[in-house]
């Protein structure tokens, strides 16, 4: 075969040997090699679109330890393969550059926030709740025991998984926290 | 363009459209390179074909010029053109294909063609000059006066082929100007090829350039009349706006240009006032039209008046 | 070559979520076009450009209602997802200088980043206004049918999105029969409207690879009703021109033969007579 | 429904391809309407009229599906000689005491009824009801007489049919023209359509979202397409029922395991301090004896086996003193006037993000900023987070940053993909992701956070009696991973519950009452069945039937339909043919059909119960409703409703128009707040128009998971208002201009859509203008776009029965032009407070 450099590959060369230069003599070495991206990942993942509670399928695909491709799941009986712009958005919602993916802090009356470990946050929280009970325990109320807290409120979005939602139920009211909300309620 | 209230103003002009938004993409071509690059180009091509003349007729003077301003010409223009791509240091890509169905494929191998062998035939001539005394300089002055005659195709070919370039679009304003355009571009290029010979040569020897230039005039005169008459509605961007003044300044500038070139002789002022104008009137045309096609393609009415009106008349 | 692949955009059922527009920038990783508020019903996409791949559009109607406190009420709110048409004739394939756009083995066009120059000459020649030069980054991008994903037995990312199936991808003839029945089905339905555009091979684009089913007249979408490939055209233009470039040279042969003889002749080239 | 919920919506075109009728009632023409058969708009607020007058239009022409009634409701059962109906008092029904503005609902009972519990024990007493009691009957209904007395006839005057009938006399299409605003016209064909499509052959379905949950009578909307659908045979059929069509991609799930003040997992009320003093007087309280919801010891007791485990046992109530009590509302709006009063501390925002998500935004700015402590998780630096710093208050000058003392901790959360465990969809369904990759940098999924945050706090314990629930808590989940992950099957399996053999229990039925079961979501035992994750199964749609039982796993018992027994009539089978769903298969002895039969398998449909039966022996085999006390659908609800047995049109709290129904003009047990961070608009011209707020496909609620996206912010950059155009005109407003929308809480601006979708009402013989707005935007939040806080125009007032704001119809006030800045803008505020 004649040549295999440059010029073989020259679109002009390959076109007086008769390859159309509007198809084939036109291609790149580039997208001889095309493939879909989703190819190469290295898993996929069955996941469930995080935006309104119709539960639609989907496929997340990781290469390299980033999510590559996020879209619909053909065998979901819910959505088969669909999703809606914001579903389809759901790669840019886990992989846009405003995501925050360090813990701050800001003291009280500051003007800035600060960064912060993010064990040592857990244990000043930890420290706050075991004091905030304390100093707000409530034993009775109006002549009644009630054991509770009325210092400590939680309000949770329901895109929670069903499983966060029991732990955070189950250890709110086991320190006796009560006025604990959620987007249901809104 | 956005009109008031939220449906879609029917019949207002007596079309419906989409918001008023246009329905094709104007031209991405910027100013001032690609009018400059179309003048430069007529120059050149036609700046051959004087020069090829001048060789024959034996007017070396006026051959020195004329060779000179071809190759400056399609140097320079090859160089705006670079410039107004995306990607300039893809440029050699022009030349990946020969695509007979894009007339900016065909016109970039005429390009190369006419910068290559003008730049030699000028390159030739200057180094004759330069070094008469040489020992190669018979074979070189040979060599230089075949590529010189090979612009003799080249040049026409550059000076007219812009023409397609501009027509091969679906811009209303040059499509339906086909007809016209590689005309007026040949007028244009002559005025303008004309008037740099004759502000470059000696006046003695510059007769052939004024009338080269004052034919120019009049066929660039010529088929621009005829154009917008026959373009009709179509035509309208090349009366109005930016591109009505563009066009109606070129036409002065070229008429009154063309009419003292003829009438010049060996007058030094009427030479300069002649040449300058038809060179400033040869640019506005160029610009003229570069901005007609853009008013033309960002008002829908141009692209679906006509498209309606030959759908009812097929109907 | 493979069975030539198409779209059929169904807009009788499109709702106009402009998943289309979000799965095809997720896919193909473009650009976000500008934050702007343009007050045109819910379209804020504009039109289809280097970075926008679908378009959804947004058009209210009202019918004389003659209900009182009921006047300019609408009563149709048509939405239409725009994609390139991947012509039959394309002229962004014919004008290209640089072999970047082609035809590929799907019968689909295509533009190769990595060969386009950026010189703009498609911009201008698509008559419907698809592809674009993008600012910065200089070359000219539009719709793929998603190439890379139908290389691997992949549907468009925006077919596969579409919640109702207003977006329909498959083979050319499959899709064309299936709007025949559609539009004959709405027709019997009452809405008289209903009408293909693109679909025929014997329209000035020889058929589009991505036709519709549209409920008023094209321009209302924002669609050309007569597209003509400029390239049709092309041997009169280059006739035309070639009579100017021979009136051309024969107008300079005449300046320097009649009008512009030299005075005082030392030629040493006998000249015009050869 | 296109809006919102675009996928589901694919289904409706399906059922619009086969021939169904589209029918979209909204104050505004969306893109659903541009899809449906016919479009009927309607003033915000006015729903009750337009559904009772379809119910009236039903019972005047006797076109109910009788069978059905007679077999599957209560139509027939006499109510007691005390009831008064609002058509009698005026807009009030009988038990009103208008001293604490809630109903003692003995008189609503069935007549005969005299040994059930009085007073404060009522469920929809008093206590019952400040407490938002009556959510508590998600799972189940309100303890009723099991088998009351009854006038198969329907002729008795005191019949629930009779009752209702006289109840909706007045809910004409009259009615409906002048109060809704839709064109009798209009309102003949919906109701031809509706009728035409019900029956043995053919059903008809309602879809809803908040449109008809966030009012002042919400949870009525929902009774009254209740009742709809029960007279027509709509309900526990196929095509048929009440979609109630959710937001987000658990909020079933929150509620299913709630994180709400008033509920246990599994719909068990929380206790109350002075109705339930110990687990047997609560369990007395809470429900009837007979149906399903008659085994709610073994569900209970089940429950806090699997949160207090060995510790739990029968001499201690099973731990159900380490219950804390509720002793009223402690709801979201009441616990930020706690905030603003100092007495809440801390603060934990998961996923939330109230400073521009709830309503009155401004209350909840001053809330968070009396905070000691206040721990947000998210996954961007919503407005939450960030109101010390950028909140609108500080450009108004009411706020200092160096002013506020709350200290704030911003904890970045996992995504859905970065993590593992379940979201129960809008049908209940629960489905199980697989997690993709680890959470970026310090990023935790909130399962990590509380687990982590729990084994902390049991770290500072002390002997204190006051520890002791936290002390005994069951908490050891194995770990996984660099981040020690806690297993979410592990969590997803205690949900499911053990028996005593400590093998995961396949079915609420086998739970127990002697402690021997744990269970920590009784309605969700069964997703773990035989040691495997049911809820991860991913069968392809293609290799099963239209019911595709193995996908994910549905609650309970993984039915897909709810109340499916009254798919076939009451000898068991199919209604017809083209409607079969589940029938009685006399020769196995047993239930069968596409679905899990919602009744005992082995029942047979000639079944009666025996004398003093209990729990579902106590039901019929023709009883489909399985968990209500008697197993009827309650066209008429004897108790469980904080503000009357039947719906009743009230004008919304803020109306433009008087209710000329009755003299009581809003729900006289709606909620309210009267607070000066939050005030009402006083009734007259100041605020002529209606205004509603909604959700647009592009965003997502407040734009938190939105707004930063460039590919969604892009499509809808700013807010806008839409509005009329004869509005527009009368204001000088064109397309695009700037308009000032005004109520008692705040002013905002937003840019002016004009639009013929929105159309003028005559409505009481006056034209109403209605003013949309998508309520997506705020300050920052890492959007890339920002506008004006919808919510803040909202007033703080509740639905008494389940504690949701009314954002969906209340007055304003529209100027052309941008607001004012700064002091200016309170100025203009204070002239439409007192002006």
């Amino acid at each position: 075969m004649p040549g295999s450099g440059w010029l073989a590959r020259w679109p002009v060369i390959r076109q007086l040997k008769g390859e159309d230069p509007r198809g084939s003599a036109a291609r790149s070495a580039r997208t001889d090699a095309l493939r879909p991206r989703t190819e190469r990942a290295d898993t996929v993942a069955r996941s469930v679109c995080p935006y309104c509670a119709v539960g639609c399928g989907q496929l997340v695909y990781v290469q390299d330890g980033r999510v590559t491709q996020i879209e619909g799941d053909p065998d979901s009986p819910i959505s088969r393969g669909r999703l809606c712009p914001k579903g389809s958005a759901s790669k840019q919602l886990v992989t846009h550059p405003g995501r925050q993916t360090r813990v701050l802090h800001r003291r009280p009356y500051g003007t800035e926030w600060e960064p912060l470990d993010l064990d040592t946050a857990m244990e000043m929280i930890a420290d706050r709740v075991v004091r905030t009970r304390r100093e707000t325990w409530e034993q009775t109320c109006e002549g009644k025991v009630v054991r509770r807290t009325m210092g400590i409120a939680g309000l949770g979005g329901a895109t929670l998984d069903n499983e966060e939602n029991y732990l955070m139920k189950k250890l709110y009211t086991a320190l006796g926290a009560i006025q604990i909300e959620n987007q249901a309620r809104i | 363009m956005r009109t008031e209230g939220a449906a879609v103003p029917e019949a207002e002009a007596g079309f419906r459209s989409y918001y008023g938004k246009p329905v094709i993409k104007p031209p991405v071509w910027h100013e001032p390179h690609m009018p400059t690059y179309l003048y430069l180009g007529g120059m050149s091509g036609v700046s051959s074909s004087m020069a090829v003349m001048a060789r024959l007729t034996g007017n070396h003077r006026l051959a020195r010029t004329a060779r000179l301003a071809a190759a400056a010409g399609a140097a320079v223009g090859a160089a705006l053109l670079a410039a107004e791509l995306g990607r300039p240091e893809r440029f050699l890509n022009m030349l990946r294909v020969f695509k007979p169905t894009s007339p900016m494929s065909v016109g970039s191998w005429i390009l190369a063609a006419q910068s290559g062998l003008s730049a030699a035939a000028a390159s030739a001539d200057l180094t004759g000059g330069l070094l008469p005394a040489a020992g190669g300089a018979p074979l070189l002055a040979a060599a230089g006066d075949a590529a010189l005659l090979a612009t003799g195709l080249t040049g026409p070919l550059t000076a007219t082929y812009t023409a397609v370039l501009v027509a091969d679009t679906a811009v209303p304003a040059w499509h339906e100007a086909y007809r016209e355009l590689p005309f007026l571009f040949a007028g244009s290029a002559m005025a303008a090829a004309g008037a740099v010979a004759m502000l470059a040569t000696p006046r003695a020897q510059a007769a052939p350039a004024r009338a080269v230039a004052a034919l120019g005039a009049a066929v660039e005169t010529a088929a621009g009349t005829v154009m917008e008459r026959r373009l009709g509605m179509v035509g309208r961007p090349y009366r109005e706006g930016r591109a009505g003044r563009l066009m109606g300044t070129a036409r002065m500038l070229t008429a009154g240009g063309g009419l003292l070139a003829a009438v010049a002789g060996r007058s030094r002022v009427l030479t300069a006032l002649s040449g300058l104008a038809l060179t400033a009137g040869s640019l506005c045309t160029r610009f003229g039209v570069l901005e007609a096609g853009r008013a033309s393609a960002a008002d829908p009415a141009y692209t679906i008046v006509p498209q309606r009106e030959r759908l009812s008349a097929a109907s | 070559m493979a069975e030539r692949m198409g779209f059929f955009t169904d807009t009788s059922v499109c709702i106009g979520c402009k998943a289309c527009e979000v799965a095809c920038k997720e896919w193909n990783q473009l650009p976000d076009d500008g934050f702007v508020f343009e007050a045109t019903s819910y379209d804020n996409t504009g039109m289809l450009g280097a970075s926008t791949w679908r378009h959804v559009a947004f058009i209210e109607q009202s019918r004389p209602v003659r209900v009182e406190g009921d006047e300019g009420s609408v009563d149709r709110w048509l939405m239409s997802s725009d994609v390139c048409k991947h012509c039959t004739h394309a002229a962004c394939l014919d004008v290209c200088p640089t072999g970047a756009l082609f035809r590929t083995e799907f019968d689909t066009v295509v533009v190769q980043s990595d060969i386009c120059n950026g010189c703009g000459y498609c911009v201008p020649a698509c008559p419907y206004g698809v592809i674009d030069r993008r600012e910065g980054d200089g070359r000219a991008w539009k719709c793929t049918m998603c190439y890379d994903r139908q290389l691997g037995g992949l549907e468009p990312a925006c077919a596969k999105a579409c919640p109702t199936d207003s977006i329909q991808f498959g083979p050319l003839d499959e899709l064309r029969e299936r709007a025949e029945e559609r539009v004959a089905r709405l027709r019997a339905d009452g809405h008289e409207e209903a009408r293909l555009y693109g679909e025929s091979p014997s329209d000035g684009v020889g058929g589009a690879g991505a036709f519709f089913l549209l409920l008023d007249e094209p321009e209302v979408y924002g669609l050309p009703p007569d597209p003509v490939v400029t390239t049709r055209d092309l041997p009169a233009m280059w006739r035309w021109a070639g009579a100017a470039a021979l009136s051309m040279a024969g107008a300079v042969a005449l300046a320097f033969l009649r009008g512009g003889a030299l005075p005082n002749h030392q030629a040493s080239v006998r000249g015009g007579t050869r | 429904m296109a809006e919102c919920h675009p996928v589901g919506f694919q289904w409706v075109m399906e059922a619009k391809a086969r021939g169904a009728r589209i029918f979209h009632v909204d104050p505004r023409f969306t893109r659903t309407s541009a899809l449906a058969d016919r479009y009927l708009p309607i003033r915000a607020g006015s729903d009750i009229v337009l559904l009772g007058a379809l119910i009236n239009h039903v019972l005047q022409n006797g076109l109910d599906f009788r069978e059905y009634v007679l077999a599957y409701t209560n139509a027939a059962t006499i109510v007691s000689a005390d009831f008064r109906d609002t058509e009698d008092l005026d807009g009030l029904f009988s038990g009103w005491d208008p001293e604490t503005a809630t109903y003692d609902p003995r008189s609503w009972a069935y007549a005969g009824t005299d040994e059930q519990p009085q007073g404060e024990h009522v469920e929809g007493g008093r206590r019952h009801a400040e407490a938002a009691g009556p959510e508590s009957y998600g799972a189940g209904g309100a303890g009723a007489h099991p088998s009351p007395r009854t006038d198969p006839t329907l002729d008795h005057p005191r019949c629930v049919y009779q009752i209702l009938k006289r109840h909706f006399a007045r809910y004409t299409p009259e009615l409906v023209e002048r109060l809704c605003g839709i064109p009798s016209a209009a309102f003949a064909e919906l109701a031809e359509a509706v009728t035409a499509n019900s029956g043995r052959e053919r059903t008809t379905a309602w879809v809803y979202s908040v449109g008809w949950t966030q009012h002042t009578v919400g949870a009525q909307y929902i009774r009254t397409a209740s009742i709809l659908q029960l007279l027509l045979g709509n309900m526990g059929r196929p095509g048929g029922g009440i979609m109630a069509l959710r937001g987000h991609a658990s909020i079933q799930g929150s509620t299913d395991i709630p994180t709400l003040f008033n509920i246990l997992p599994g719909y068990l009320a929380m206790p109350h301090a002075h109705r339930h003093d110990d687990l047997n007087h609560y369990l007395e309280l809470e429900g009837g004896e007979t149906g399903f919801w008659g085994n709610r010891r073994s569900y209970l007791v089940s429950l806090l086996k699997a949160w207090w485990g060995e510790a739990a046992t029968e001499d201690n109530d099973y731990c159900f003193g380490h219950l804390p009590r509720m002793t009223g509302d402690h709801g979201h709006y009441t616990t930020v006037m706690g905030q603003i009063d100092g007495t809440v501390k801390g603060y934990f925002v998961i996923g939330e993000n109230p400073a521009v998500g709830s309503s009155g935004g401004r209350a909840q700015r001053l809330g968070l900023a009396n905070l000691d402590w206040l721990v947000v998780r998210d996954l961007t630096l919503v407005e939450t987070a960030t109101f010390w710093r950028d909140g609108p208050e500080l450009e108004t000058g009411e706020m200092r940053t160096e002013d506020i003392g709350t200290e704030v901790f911003f904890l970045p959360a996992a995504s859905h993909v970065e993590k593992e465990g379940t979201f129960t969809n809008t049908q209940r369904l629960l489905q199980w992701r697989e997690k993709a990759l680890d959470p970026p940098g310090d990023c935790r999924s909130d399962l990590w956070f509380y687990y982590h945050l729990g084994k902390l706090v049991r770290r500072r314990l002390s002997d204190d009696e006051i520890d002791r629930p936290v002390r005994e808590l069951t908490w050891d989940y194995p770990e996984h991973g660099a981040h020690r992950e806690p297993s979410a099957e592990a969590v997803l399996r205690e949900i499911n519950g053990v028996g005593p053999d400590g093998r995961a229990l396949s079915s609420s039925t086998q739970l127990r009452a002697d402690g021997s079961t744990a269970c920590g979501c009784w309605i969700y035992c069964g997703v773990y069945a035989d040691e495997v994750n049911q809820a991860a199964r991913r069968r392809p749609r293609g290799e099963q039937d239209f019911v595709a039982p193995e996908w994910g796993w549905a609650w309970p018992a993984n039915r897909r339909i709810l109340y499916n027994r009254a798919s076939a009539d009451p000898e068991g089978r199919p209604w017809s043919e083209r409607k079969a769903y589940v029938w009685w298969d006399a020769e196995r002895g047993e239930w069968t059909g596409h679905d899990v039969p919602d009744c005992e398998i082995g029942k047979p449909p000639d079944y009666l119960p025996p004398e003093g039966a209990r729990a579902q022996d106590a039901l019929a085999g023709t009883d489909p409703f399985i968990m209500q006390s008697d197993g009827k659908g309650w066209l008429y609800a004897p108790s469980g409703m904080a503000d009357g047995p039947m719906p009743a049109h009230y004008e919304p709290h803020e109306s433009p128009v008087a209710n000329i129904l009755y003299g009581q003009r809003a729900n006289p047990a709606r909620r309210t707040f009267d607070r000066p961070e939050s005030p009402y608009n006083r009734p007259g011209p100041l605020f002529p128009h209606v205004l509603t707020t909604y959700r647009l496909t592009e965003h997502h609620t407040a734009g938190g998971m939105s707004r930063p996206l460039a590919y969604l912010a892009e499509l809808q950059p700013e807010l806008f208002c839409e509005m009329d155009p004869r509005l527009a005109a009368r204001l000088g407003l064109g397309n695009g201009d700037w308009a000032t929308i005004v109520t008692s809480r705040t002013v905002l601006e937003a840019r002016v859509l004009v639009t013929g979708r929105m159309r003028p009402l005559r409505v009481e013989g006056r034209v109403i203008h209605q003013i949309g707005l998508p309520y997506h935007w705020g300050w920052g939040g890492g959007g890339l776009v920002t506008g004006d806080v919808v919510n803040d125009l909202m007033p703080l007032v509740l639905d008494p029965n389940v504690y949701i704001q009314e954002g969906k119809a209340m007055t304003c006030d529209v100027r052309p032009g941008r607001r004012p800045r700064g002091r200016a803008m309170l100025d203009l505020l204070e002239t439409y407070r007192h002006g």
